[in-house]
């Protein structure tokens, strides 16, 4: 089975940014993604989040190209003032074309 | 009843005693936690609730009794913003000198309810309409926070999108939808769904307090971060607003009840509807400052000291 | 009453506003969620209530009224699944319209209390032992829908699986069990149980239509999708079998209000046991097709219009 | 009533029946999930409700009456862990006996529930200030039986943590700020919270019990695992320790109905404050060993026969 | 610390998928998994897990082969008719044994 | 925009551990953490945390040496006792100073 190696864009964010994310990702290219809700710490501390239930973890599964899109997206919009974090790991799937 | 009776009322009613014990829990790091799906359906049913008694109310009163309390809400959300942000700014920047104004401006459901169910306890008579006046109180001062950081600064949050944050905000869209359901339900359907949103109204409010009481530990942590300012601020802002919401509920004839809820109102400061516009609109400023202040500081004062010295000044001005 | 006196009376009724609120909330894109956990919850409350209550009245009814609407209920079953699935062929294939005869063939609970809601607000008795007749009309339609499927195709999924899924699918689990249970409770135990699964039933309902209102809203976008055809047959089937629901129900000897809330039930389109059952049995089958339909046309269709319709035909043929 | 009466009002209520429910579910593989949030929700409210209802009777209580059914709870909390750890070390080591042990000298808050809406279907009077000895009840015995895995081994595990763990753990955090809550509400208090904290209490019952159906049927999978002699403890010490409570309740002077309750809350087997205090007390026990006794044997035990028959005991020692 | 490289496999499907999947990975030799719940959008658009509380996210930590046969698996059954995607990483986990 | 290369360390335990596992992730040296709800199963079976909720997943982005410390400590105090599994990755993030 043709396996084909994408990158995996995981960006960690405050509850309410939910939305705006998805449609800044869905803008970038990005076909999918998943959102799993998550709670956690960094160094910006306490967190209007905590209203507003917690952090949410959205995954996407994209080319290259569009995870540096996404990443530089965030570094300069919203790194600054929000709680956000993003990482990006190279990941192997099936179906490569169903992403790009 | 004199003063320190009705303190005592309000100090061991349950609501205040849930909400300690929630702080207990906080304390004595309890693995107690509420689960999220349980607060966020605490605060749709309360809001909901709040809409349709007052909705329901609505319906039975004439309009020519409104317009007055109705232009001393307004008065209020347009006076108490600029008063805290003038205050603030002595301490504080321009973005987080209105971030906390915009909460303190506008009201916080629960201790609304608290007032009311405090009222009750003490059977003094309320107006049924004032949830109408809870849905008026709560948008304007935002909004006018707002724009004051909007002037001062250039700000990177979208103001347009905040305000259509407010206005489809869970809070009031709950709040004035519950008042078109409860003024359409008629006695017929109030008595199908009194069950669930009439009687177990103060009950519910229990549970909620359990949960905020926990919340409201968390930030005092923060306390010594947000400094003694912050402090004094908030717990002395409610007590001047309070006075000035109960002074204008009486000038604008109403009752004793009344007047000391809507200075209850006043007094309050919103957790809800202000933190979510404040977060897109001023995402600069700092949540510790307003959540800690609203949550920490203003809300278990006026929860347990504030309700029956605002009942107290009512009682001065109307002579109740 | 006058038919449009009915139609005032439904559509300001709490729960309808309710669907309102929640369909607007979706439309202004408000930041109200309605937690998962509230919304399973008030599904598995409302699905066992049903059954109590259901149980409960079986436990005073004599047999012999009940095989006539019994057997109304399950030539509905068997009818009205081939009615629409000759109609859907039409337009769609084997799979597809087999999938939406599956819907349409069953029954929605929601629905169902709606309109028990509805009669209890015109002040109209209802057998009380229609919950009964609710688990015996949502099953066969489903198998039967299933096996035209597999007699036209090979098709993937597992049949055996399905049918399994359907009996033990939560929605046959509960209402079934909470008959039994009302059955069984007798007088002392349903006492116990009231301030539960009795009283704040209708309010309940209420919080429920609130969620759905959100769900419909966000299906109506697809409308454009599922195209004329299937929005028309949204709107026209409900008419037919409600009209064939009410005149079985008649025929079978049933009150005014009895044959009104089986009309209702064979108008309403199933969306819990159905969907899960054709998601394993029809996986071909698209969703977005009978979800749409289900949920964005004839749910909303039944709840406004289709209610007072239904009364307006069996008091046509009950005289009432 | 005789025996066989009381059994079959027992078997067929509500509760039982739900309880049956959910084992069924889970036999039969539904998809029926009860969402975690609701059965954390439940747990909570009943846990606040006992202790509530509790507190409310306390405050009416003169002390006089109080000492003797303390000092009985308090003796049945040191002795009938040691009486389990003894009879378990014929078989297991000493931390998996003394983990078990643990559990059945604690008691179990829904049986407890079970045991008193018995008591009301047999409509027997049962005193008021019953829910202080569950607190009472509920935490000797585990510390004792930690002490004595501390005693035997070295341990991994805190001691110190487990015992804050105890009293910081929501179970007893629940039950005491349910009685303080309720002692100091007063009467008007009471009305405001009763339609949350009482009216609805069996109801809820009926709904948890159909979670924990589920979840102590997944249990018995286990059953092979543990093996006939923990099988045959879970039967037998029921009934052993039921005896015992019964007994000294009855010495201690409380009515028939109190020494049932009392005797069924020692024959109960603690699931909540015991199962999270030993896993971080006594790590290397092995849950499928108490969690299988306490939930998939001795709780339905408890549930179906033990609670008529430890009534019967009660009328045999009472003269009822 | 001895730490062994394996395949983590990561399974994004429609909820009520869960028992089927968890069985199928179990099979195929799966020693365990872990399930996220999640939500999320893809090329699928509509789905009825809308109805059945949104996506889960399954993960299972396995040896090359056993991922390989997972991942054959889900293409040949599950690809063409059900919302399912699946990815592969390299992860390097203690006490490799336990998984094999 | 330049991407540091860290490591993600993945930790699957029951839930009830989450206030100690986070407590030493941050003691050895983690700037901030994830946690996610987890459900799962694996070589231990049943697990008192059934009835305490789940499992959780919880995740930090650290430093390969705060890595090695973390996976090493859980080796020795949890992994024999209780229900905890861990598993390393290598994973790419903006503002690499944030996270060491
Ligand atoms: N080192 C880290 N590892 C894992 N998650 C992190 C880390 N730092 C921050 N986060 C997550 O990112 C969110 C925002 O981080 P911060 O902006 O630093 O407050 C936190 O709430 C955590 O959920
Ligand atoms: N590119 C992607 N990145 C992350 N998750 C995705 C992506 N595409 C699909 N998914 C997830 O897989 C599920 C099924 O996808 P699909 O079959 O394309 O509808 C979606 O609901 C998403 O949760
Ligand atoms: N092979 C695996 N893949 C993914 N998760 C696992 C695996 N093995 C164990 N787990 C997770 O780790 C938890 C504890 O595992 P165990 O200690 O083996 O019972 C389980 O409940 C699962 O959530
Ligand atoms: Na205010
Ligand atoms: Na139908
Ligand atoms: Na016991």
């Amino acid at each position: 089975m043709a396996l084909v190696s994408l990158k995996l864009v995981t960006i960690i964010a405050e509850g309410f940014l939910e939305d705006k994310l998805i449609r800044e990702v869905r803008r970038l290219g990005a076909k999918g993604y998943t959102v799993t809700p998550a709670r956690g710490e960094g160094s910006r501390g306490v967190r209007a989040s905590e209203w507003e239930g917690g952090n949410i973890r959205l995954e996407c599964i994209v080319s290259p190209e569009v995870a540096e899109k996404i990443v530089k997206r965030l570094a300069e919009v919203y790194f600054t003032n929000f709680a956000v974090i993003a990482y990006l790991e190279s990941v192997e799937v099936v179906r490569g074309d169903k992403y790009t | 009843m004199d003063p320190l009776e009705l303190l005592r009322i309000n100090l061991l009613s349950p609501a205040v005693l849930a909400f300690a014990l929630g702080m207990l829990a906080t304390l004595v790091k309890s693995d107690l936690k509420i689960p999220e799906a349980l607060y966020t359906t605490l605060s749709i049913y309360l809001l909901l609730a709040i809409g349709i008694k007052g909705g329901d109310a609505l319906a039975q009163t004439p309009l020519s009794q409104l317009w007055g309390p109705a232009l001393a809400t307004l008065a209020l959300s347009v006076v108490t913003p600029l008063l805290s942000y003038a205050v603030l700014r002595r301490r504080f920047g321009v973005i987080d000198a209105a971030a906390i104004a915009a909460h303190y401006g506008s009201v916080s459901a629960v201790t609304f309810i608290a007032a009311t169910a405090f009222m009750q306890a003490a059977s003094q008579p309320v107006e049924g309409y004032m949830p109408a006046l809870v849905a008026i109180l709560e948008v304007p001062a935002i909004v006018i926070a707002l724009l004051i950081a909007r002037r001062g600064t250039g700000g990177t949050g979208s103001l347009g999108e905040a305000v259509r944050e407010i206005f489809a905000g869970k809070s009031i869209l709950l709040l004035v939808g519950g008042v078109v359901i409860g003024a359409l339900a008629g006695e017929g359907g109030m008595r199908q769904i009194a069950p669930v949103f009439i009687d177990p109204f103060r009950g519910a409010l229990v549970l909620f307090l359990l949960e905020l009481g926990m919340v409201a530990a968390k930030r005092l942590r923060d306390l010594r971060k947000v400094g003694a300012f912050l402090i004094a601020f908030g717990l002395a802002m409610p007590i001047v607003q309070g006075a000035l919401g109960v002074w204008l509920g009486t000038l604008a004839g109403m009752s004793v009840g009344g007047a000391m809820v809507l200075g209850t109102m006043a007094a309050s400061a919103s957790y809800i509807a202000a933190p979510a516009a404040v977060r897109i609109a001023l995402p600069e400023a700092n949540p510790s400052y307003y959540l800690t202040a609203s949550l920490g500081i203003t809300f278990p004062f006026n929860l347990t000291l504030g309700i029956p010295l605002y009942f107290y000044f009512a009682r001065l001005l109307g002579g109740g």
